[in-house]
């Protein structure tokens, strides 16, 4: 057995052992185990990895298995990671741990919500370590579908409707990604022989041009969907707002990221032609997204909502640094992905934390809580300092990387809106303090409060587990980006060859 | 006959021969055998469906009216392992006391149906293809209605015989006027001779809409609803699977082969209905609670993807046809399955007689949400992988519109099969449906449905096997 | 047949009827009736195939074959639809097609 | 040159301290953890020190004059090839300079703050804070490259939010500190486009790259042009807005008034001596490139730092809560800096105005830091802030009352000490270069002088205040700081910074203008006349005086109403009319689209159900018309 099947085996037989267990109790102790066995793979994954590249391996992708699945169709299983796969398999494990430890206390059917999250997550691994878009599609589908029922069964507030809307427009996206694969698949071999999924092998042909520019922005809308793209967003505050706490955290902090990733490694990767052609378009949108996605949140009124605006307007800056095309903003692309799952699963975890105690999400209905419940208080303020881009936390470093990164495009006009993306973080700054300075700060407004509990031991290995890691990228930045670099350079080469910086 | 011969036609003649035997044991047995007879005809029914695994050889019979070849064969086995799971199904039904002097008329009626089929299947001439089809429509008929006591199962019987009667008025005219345009009935003289002049037009599309009629394709479906709900749940199941594969295998065979000179009015024809088809049924798939009805407008969307597989002439087309038929069978019957369990300990049909399902009957709960995800193309059930061969098909010849109407429908598909899903595991009842313990056939028949529906997706040599024995235009 | 009648006219004859059963089929509300107007529609067909097979392709039998096969299927279609229809008069106390309407939408 | 590499130890051991102290903090005991983290700063203050003295006096520099020394620098982050963000230390004079001035004001107000905060909840987050604060100015000067000094700079800015709401229940100090986070970073954004402007187009962050005037920063002056500015000139222009956010410039000051209501030790510490002051030592660090390439932008500092300093001390003149005074004042000194800086040239003499203004830095950090410090004491005495309850303070306060006295007269000017000889610097060089604006800075000179002694007169003479408590001299650890301080505001005045902090680093000689200083110190005297008229007893001449001006005086009071200009900005336009028009949009807009698919499908849905009627002569119909559609469509048109 290969490492990187294991990333898809071992939620399989965690899910099994917990399908044959007797006692809830242990349910959620077994998918800690299985969780954490899957985090420290991903630590020793990261570990294989660098060994390797130290080792001079040069290859695109590393541990390449590729096992024939349906020969007349030349479909493959075919895994291998590279340095951007090994990173977002690393925020996935963190970010499903402290999921899982995040939902320490679900009663309601736990058996079947601990499952549903593995195998949400077991979609998102298979997602990361595939090269072969028709398994990337299958593992792609397999961790949308989950949502609903964990939206559904376990959400709050309006959850059938949100879940239903989730849903139905995730796969509105995937339905447009399986027409653009599609497309993909059929001019794989311009120049006649075998058609092929393999990514690494269509990347070596040139898609013509006239089917790029059908199939790219139906690749790049139908993972765009998923990343929140503008107008294709709003799926996203109802979801959020609806979903439990868990299922918030992985949505927004790894399932979003399956949408950038895609957009980077599929559209624009396979068709970089037409992405060059009509990013100018996406760039509009992208941009709309991030800004406003900030004005948005700052009149929200839920917790949730605002960030879920927040989400937005920070995905729709992965997706328009991916479209800037060049090294250094997609660099950034991946280092925001990277930063905003784990920020934003802290948020979310800490807002679930937060609801869990006082029961209302509305920030004007509370105040204060910096003094009843302090430690829960410190890690939001982190969290919303780091979504602000404060320099030392994750957040800063994948901003200013792709805000450089843009701003060395070519062309004026991509410079005149990567200023406006710029402008996006005053606006961040503003949201982000209105609800500490609400929520968190001043005198403590209900009497109800004043006796909450603080952080009991597994939120505070969830939360701690994350600012961890967004801080240890915000201090640290240089191994991961150089990680994430190097990956980026074939791609980086097939942009050149077109047109020249 | 030699012995070629009869291994030639084996699996029509195994069928007949069971037939014969359950008519003996109809006459001879004794009353308190008479509870056997299901049992009875599952294991001979088996035996058919194993023996046509068994390589044989193909070749053509009374002057080339009957071909039997390997893709004819696995399309028929196909069928076979639906017919068998059907079979299995019923047993719980036909226990009822009311039913239990029908058994085996039962299943003559519904094996005399399976000849039609593969006699249809196999036809070599329009005269065979005429009489299979009716063979296999007429005894359905009588099933629909084997529900003597309930208005609505007579109502779906008269119904179905009327409509179909008329649908092969219309499919006979059309043959008649190609019969007179070309002068042979021969499949393989007709596509010799035909060209694409007004008046073969018109009898193709006379014929299509026939045959269009069998696979309920909108505009030619309004039976499809009223006729499943009303017939028993089992000749529902029956229909929406086997009747309708039956249909769609010959209308591919009889495209791929006969109409060949008109490949362009044929696409197109397709073009127009699997729109249609798709959009209509889904659209009025969203309102339903019946659950049987419910079912019947999905399976009439699933004829729209399916007709996706047909419109590129291709080889892949044909493979990813007889593979989702096979798909088909598992998630049609494995969601009939559930809901047929559930009416005969309940007698409750509904979607909102579902509610907190999951509570009380876990298994079947899941069972259903696999079958119904399966309909809905969601991995990891064979459903994605059969919907993503079709579209995959189409988009082989090009039809990349077509493609991404298909795909913008599934979404409203999986909206109403979410409603199901919705309905078992979030909403809350005051009075859900008891706990109950199914009994072995229904078991042993969702376990098929279940096993299938995973196996069949990821064991790619059953889809590379099929994909062999394809043929293209 | 004299062979001074043209063929056309037996085709004229056959969608006349044809035609007829399908307007028989669409307006009567007799279940009956409706069977019977089925059973024109087929007789066209099998007028057609007649007329094709005696005055184009008169060396071969097919059409003849092919009506003597439709005139029996329609015969077992009619046994069943009007079981069918016994059956209907027993529950419904009508034959009226309208009124067997349970099932809609 | 290399044995400067100790230095990494400056900035880490106050990091070492925040992290220890943030996360340990609790566990500590209070008083361990106030003193841990003033010993860190002890020892960072002798290194300090000790590198100054190597730098200046170890004779290393040679006839050319000062060098810059990388002491240490590693990459932090690769951005592309040839931009990468580094972590390092440069030391040249100005950072040296800074060095010195930011670790002696930290200790001080490290000390003062023992026994300042003695008893706050919270002192040793206060600490922690403190440790981030003097971590994040260290870096912020030690930087080796604009990057980096951009993310000390928000480093920085989130220390100063920190501790202008340390006392986080009291919504007046929380909304300060929102205020004034939310202001600097706009300001910030302007800094962000200006780096990356600037680095667009010299593909270099490095400073030493950038300030080579055969470096890239030269050869790109007139290459593109936008608005008729060139793109050096913009990206200048942008950087600068960096600095007037952070400095309080006009219109950016509006946060730093209200950043008083962080506890007064920060308010000497960020908000008086060093902090605000980033924004002079931006431009300073920039200044080759002002300079030699975008004259246009280096007008723009000169006019802003003029207008903010004039418009500071006419507010200044009006306040009567002394810490806002006293942040007034410092916008208004700032605004001197600035000046000074946007009136010199590069190198030699030309660069006077450079000089002073470092120098009136250093001075200025040494007399405001005393001056706050001493309003501390005050306040510590009295409970309140302001100056109407107080008055004869200098029986109960005497060292207070001294050093106080020393500072203003260091602020208002008056020889020998170090005041007079920075500011006269500063008048010294806008004489040379821009009578306008010479002419501007006497009028602020002799404001200086009244408003800070009408302070003065207010607290320690005036009416004799009765008091519930008999205010009582501070403790030791808050007098000693202010003694130290004092002494510094004294002597500092006589360091040859000529000598020392240039523009090009080349030493140069300068002597006191008389033409200059006289009359300077006739204004200062003037104003101190003044103000004891008005204010060493109490009487009704300041209300006339303020009868007097009317409008002039109730616009003054109400600071010109900025306030209410950021006040309907932020909550009418940004609230009212873009961000909720925005969520209005996207609900009933784009998820209404979304919706409205979903509801039509349903609708159309309900529409069509008449098809399925029932009856089977209408399917038949349906049937017959279909195939006969069919036909007709395939035969007459698409055959």
């Amino acid at each position: 057995m290969d490492i990187l099947s294991l990333f898809v085996v071992i939620p399989v037989l965690t899910i099994t052992a917990i399908l044959f267990l007797k006692d809830m109790k242990q349910v959620r102790v077994v998918s800690a185990i299985g969780m954490g066995v899957q985090l420290v793979l991903a630590a020793v994954l990261i570990y294989m990895y660098l060994t390797a590249r130290h080792s001079g391996n040069t290859d695109e992708m590393l541990f390449v298995k590729d096992y024939i699945w349906y020969k007349s169709l030349n479909i493959h299983y075919a895994i291998g990671v590279d340095g951007i796969s090994v990173a977002m398999i690393g925020l996935t494990s963190i970010v499903v741990i402290a999921g899982i430890f995040a939902s320490w206390e679900v009663e309601y059917l736990r058996r079947e919500f601990f499952i549903s999250l593995i195998l949400l997550a077991t979609g998102v691994f298979g997602f990361f370590i595939s090269i072969d878009l028709f398994t990337m599609f299958l593992f792609y589908e397999l961790a949308v579908i989950p949502m609903y029922l964990l939206i559904g069964i376990w959400g709050t507030g309006p959850k059938e409707y949100s879940a239903m809307k989730l849903t139905l427009m995730l796969m509105g996206g995937s339905a447009l990604l399986l027409l653009g694969l599609l497309g993909i698949y059929f001019n794989s071999a311009p120049g006649g022989g075998q058609l092929t999924f393999n990514i690494l092998e269509i990347s070596k042909i040139t898609i013509p041009i006239a089917a790029q520019r059908i199939f790219f922005p139906l690749t790049f809308v139908g993972f765009g969907v998923l990343g929140a793209l503008f107008p294709f967003h709003t799926w996203s505050p109802d979801g959020h707002a609806s979903a439990p706490t868990a299922v918030s955290m992985l949505h927004a902090g790894v399932l979003m990221k399956l949408g950038g990733y895609g957009a980077f490694r599929v559209a624009i990767f396979l068709m970089p032609e037409a992405a060059k052609e009509l990013s100018w378009i996406f760039i509009i949108l992208t941009a709309t997204s991030v800004v406003y996605g900030a004005f948005g949140a700052i009149v929200q009124k839920d917790l949730k909502y605002i960030n879920a605006y927040s989400s937005v307007s920070h995905c729709g800056l992965v997706l328009f640094a991916i479209l800037m095309m060049n090294k250094t903003a997609m660099n950034g692309a991946v280092l925001q992905m990277i930063s905003h799952g784990l920020m934003t699963a802290l948020f979310f975890a800490l807002i679930g934390m937060i609801y869990g105690r006082t029961h209302t999400r509305l920030i004007s209905e509370m105040g204060g809580l910096m003094k009843v419940i302090p430690f829960l208080s410190v890690c939001y303020v982190i969290a919303g300092l780091a979504s602000l881009g404060l320099p030392g936390l994750s957040g800063f470093v994948a901003e200013m990387t792709i805000f450089v990164g843009a701003f060395q495009h070519p062309e004026p006009f991509y410079r005149g809106v990567t200023i406006l993306a710029v402008s996006s973080i005053v606006i961040t700054a503003v949201y982000i303090l209105r609800v500490v300075a609400i929520l968190l700060l001043g005198p403590t407004t209900n009497d109800h409060f004043t006796h909450l509990p603080d952080a009991k031991w597994y939120e505070k290995i969830s939360v701690v587990t994350l600012i961890g890691a967004v801080a240890a990228i915000g201090l640290a930045p240089l191994w991961l980006s150089n990680m994430i670099g190097i990956s980026l350079q074939p791609i980086v080469t097939k942009i050149l060859a077109i047109t020249p910086f | 006959m030699s012995l070629e011969n009869f291994l030639i036609m084996r699996q029509e003649l195994l069928m007949v021969a069971v037939v014969l035997i359950l008519l003996m044991a109809e006459i001879f047995i004794s009353q308190e055998n008479r509870k056997h007879i299901s049992t009875f005809s599952v294991v001979l029914f088996s035996l058919v469906t194993i023996a046509g695994f068994f390589p044989s050889p193909s070749g053509s019979l009374f002057g080339g009216m009957y071909i039997a070849s390997g893709t004819t064969t696995i399309m028929k086995n196909v069928l076979n392992i639906g017919i068998l799971l059907v079979i299995i199904q019923s047993i719980t039904w036909l226990r009822k006391i009311e039913n239990s002097e029908k058994v085996s008329e039962y299943y003559i009626l519904l094996i005399s149906t399976a000849i039609g089929m593969n006699y249809m299947i196999s036809a070599g001439h329009f005269l065979m293809f005429y009489i299979g089809i009716e063979l296999a429509t007429i005894p359905v008929a009588a099933l629909a209605a084997f529900d003597r006591m309930k208005n609505k199962s007579a109502e779906a019987g008269i119904k179905l015989i009327l409509s179909s009667a008329f649908s092969s008025g219309i499919l006979l005219y059309g043959l008649s006027i190609i019969y007179g345009t070309t002068g042979t009935l021969y499949f393989s003289e007709v596509s010799k001779l035909f060209t694409s002049n007004s008046l073969q037009t018109l009898g193709f599309i006379f014929f299509f809409s026939g045959m269009a009629f069998k696979i309920s394709i909108v505009p030619f479906h309004l039976w499809t609803a009223d006729v499943y709900e009303g017939s028993p749940i089992n000749i529902t199941s029956y229909l929406s699977v086997i009747s309708k594969g039956a249909a769609v295998f010959v209308l591919v065979i009889i495209l791929f082969t006969v109409f060949t000179a008109i490949v362009k009015t044929w696409q197109s024809t397709i073009y127009v209905v699997s729109v249609l088809t798709m959009t209509v049924a889904n659209l009025f798939a969203i309102r339903q609670q019946n659950l049987k009805r419910f079912l019947a407008f999905s399976s009439i969307s699933q004829a729209g993807y399916i007709l996706l597989g047909v419109i590129g002439g291709n080889e892949l087309g044909m493979a990813s046809i007889i593979y989702y038929i096979l798909v088909y069978v598992f998630s049609n019957l494995g969601a009939f399955g559930v809901v047929t369990a559930i009416s005969n300990q309940s007698g409750k049909e509904n979607m909102d007689d579902y509610n907190g399902l999951y509570h009380t009957n876990p298994k079947l709960s899941l069972i259903m949400t696999l079958a119904l995800f399966s309909l809905a193309g969601i991995p990891p059930v064979a459903g994605f992988f059969g919907k993503f061969f079709l579209f995959t098909a189409a988009a082989q010849k090009g039809f990349y519109l077509l493609v991404l109407i298909a795909v913008l429908n599934t979404i409203i598909s999986l909206f109403y099969y979410l409603l199901v899903v919705k309905a078992m595991f979030i909403n809350k009842s005051d009075s859900p449906i008891e706990k109950f313990r199914s009994d072995f056939p229904t078991r042993l028949a969702l376990g098929i449905c279940i096993a299938g529906l995973v196996i069949t997706g990821f064991a790619s040599v059953i889809f590379d096997a099929i994909r062999n024995l394809s043929f293209g235009i | 047949m004299s062979a001074g009648i043209p063929v056309q006219y037996f085709l004229i004859l056959a969608t006349v009827m044809f035609f007829a059963g399908v307007y028989g089929f669409l307006t009567r509300r007799n279940l009956i009736t409706i069977l019977m107007s089925v059973e024109l529609i087929l007789n066209s067909v099998n007028i057609n195939f007649l007329a094709f097979n005696r005055y184009l392709y008169p060396h071969k039998m097919e059409g003849m074959f092919f009506s003597i096969f439709v005139i029996a299927v329609a015969a077992c279609e009619a046994a069943v639809a009007i079981a069918i229809i016994i059956n209907i008069y027993r529950r419904f106390t009508t034959i009226n097609v309208e009124d067997v309407n349970e099932m809609k939408f | 040159m290399t044995n400067f590499g100790y230095t990494i130890w400056i900035p880490l051991l106050p990091f070492l301290m925040f992290l220890l102290l943030g996360l340990a903090g609790n566990k500590l005991k209070a008083k361990l953890s106030g003193l841990l983290g003033t010993a860190g700063l002890a020892v960072i203050t002798i290194l300090s020190y000790f590198t100054a003295y190597k730098y200046f006096f170890g004779g290393e520099n040679a006839e050319e004059g000062f060098q810059k020394i990388q002491a240490f620098n590693t990459v932090w982050l690769n951005l592309t090839d040839k931009l990468h963000i580094d972590l390092g230390i440069l030391l040249d004079p100005i950072s040296v300079m800074m060095l010195v001035v930011i670790t002696t004001v930290s200790l001080m107000v490290h000390i003062y703050s023992l026994g300042y905060m003695k008893g706050e909840k919270g002192f040793e987050r206060f600490f922690a804070f403190l440790s981030l604060f003097s971590f994040s100015m260290l870096g912020l000067v030690v930087a080796t490259n604009i990057f980096q000094m951009y993310i000390f700079w928000e480093l920085v800015g989130v220390s100063s939010f920190l501790l202008i709401g340390f006392y986080y229940t009291k919504p007046s100090a929380v909304r300060a500190s929102k205020k004034a986070f939310i202001v600097t970073r706009f300001a910030d954004l302007g800094f962000l486009i200006g780096i990356l402007i600037l680095s667009f187009n010299t593909k270099t962050f490095d400073f030493i790259t950038l300030t080579d005037p055969s470096g890239p920063a030269f050869s790109q002056s007139t290459s593109a042009a936008f608005m008729g500015l060139s793109v050096m000139t913009w990206s200048m222009i942008f950087i600068f807005m960096g600095g007037v956010g952070k400095s309080a410039m006009f219109p950016f000051h509006v946060w730093l008034p209200d950043a008083m209501e962080g506890p007064t030790p920060v308010s000497a510490l960020i908000h008086a001596a060093t902090m605000v002051v980033a924004g002079v030592y931006l431009v300073a660090r920039m200044f080759p490139i002002f300079s030699l390439t975008a004259p246009v932008a280096l007008h723009v500092v000169a006019y802003v730092g003029a207008f903010s300093s004039l418009f500071a001390a006419i507010i200044a003149c009006t306040q009567t809560d002394i810490k806002r005074v006293l942040a007034y004042s410092t916008m208004s000194q700032i605004g001197y800096m600035m000046l000074a800086l946007g009136v010199s040239g590069y190198g030699g003499h030309e660069g006077l105005g450079y000089m002073a203004s470092m120098f009136h830095l250093f001075t200025h950090a040494m007399f405001k830091a005393l001056l706050f410090l001493g309003a501390g004491a005050i306040i510590h005495a009295v409970h309140s802030n302001d100056m109407t309850d107080m008055g004869g303070l200098r029986k109960y306060l005497p060292i207070t009352h001294m050093t106080f006295l020393i500072a203003c007269l260091t602020i208002a000017g008056i020889p020998p000490l170090s005041g007079f000889f920075s500011k006269d610097e500063i008048l010294a060089a806008a004489l040379h270069s821009n009578k306008l604006l010479f002419a501007v800075e006497y009028l602020v000179a002799g404001l200086t002088a009244f408003y800070m002694f009408r302070l003065y007169f207010s607290i320690f003479w005036g009416k004799d205040t009765h008091y519930h408590h008999t205010p009582h001299e501070a403790p030791f650890t808050m007098t000693i700081p202010l003694m130290i301080l004092a002494v510094g505001s004294i002597v500092t005045g006589f360091i040859p910074f000529n000598e020392l902090v240039t523009s090009d680093g080349k030493p140069f000689e300068s002597e006191l203008e008389l033409m200059v200083a006289i009359p300077s110190v006739l204004v200062a005297l003037f104003g101190i006349g003044f103000a004891y008229l008005l204010y060493f007893k109490t009487n009704g001449l300041p209300d006339k005086v303020a009868g007097f001006f009317k409008y002039g005086y109730k616009w003054a009071y109400n600071k010109f109403y900025i306030d209410e200009v950021y006040i309907f900005v932020t909550k009418q336009v940004i609230f009212r009319y873009i961000s909720t028009p925005i969520a209005w949009f996207d609900r009933h807009v784009v998820d209404a689209t979304m919706n409205l698919i979903a509801s039509t499908t349903q609708n159309v849905s309900f529409r069509i159900r008449d098809f399925q009627s029932g009856q089977i002569q209408k399917y038949a119909f349906v049937f017959i018309t279909g195939a006969v559609m069919l036909a007709i469509l395939f035969i007459y048109f698409l055959n």
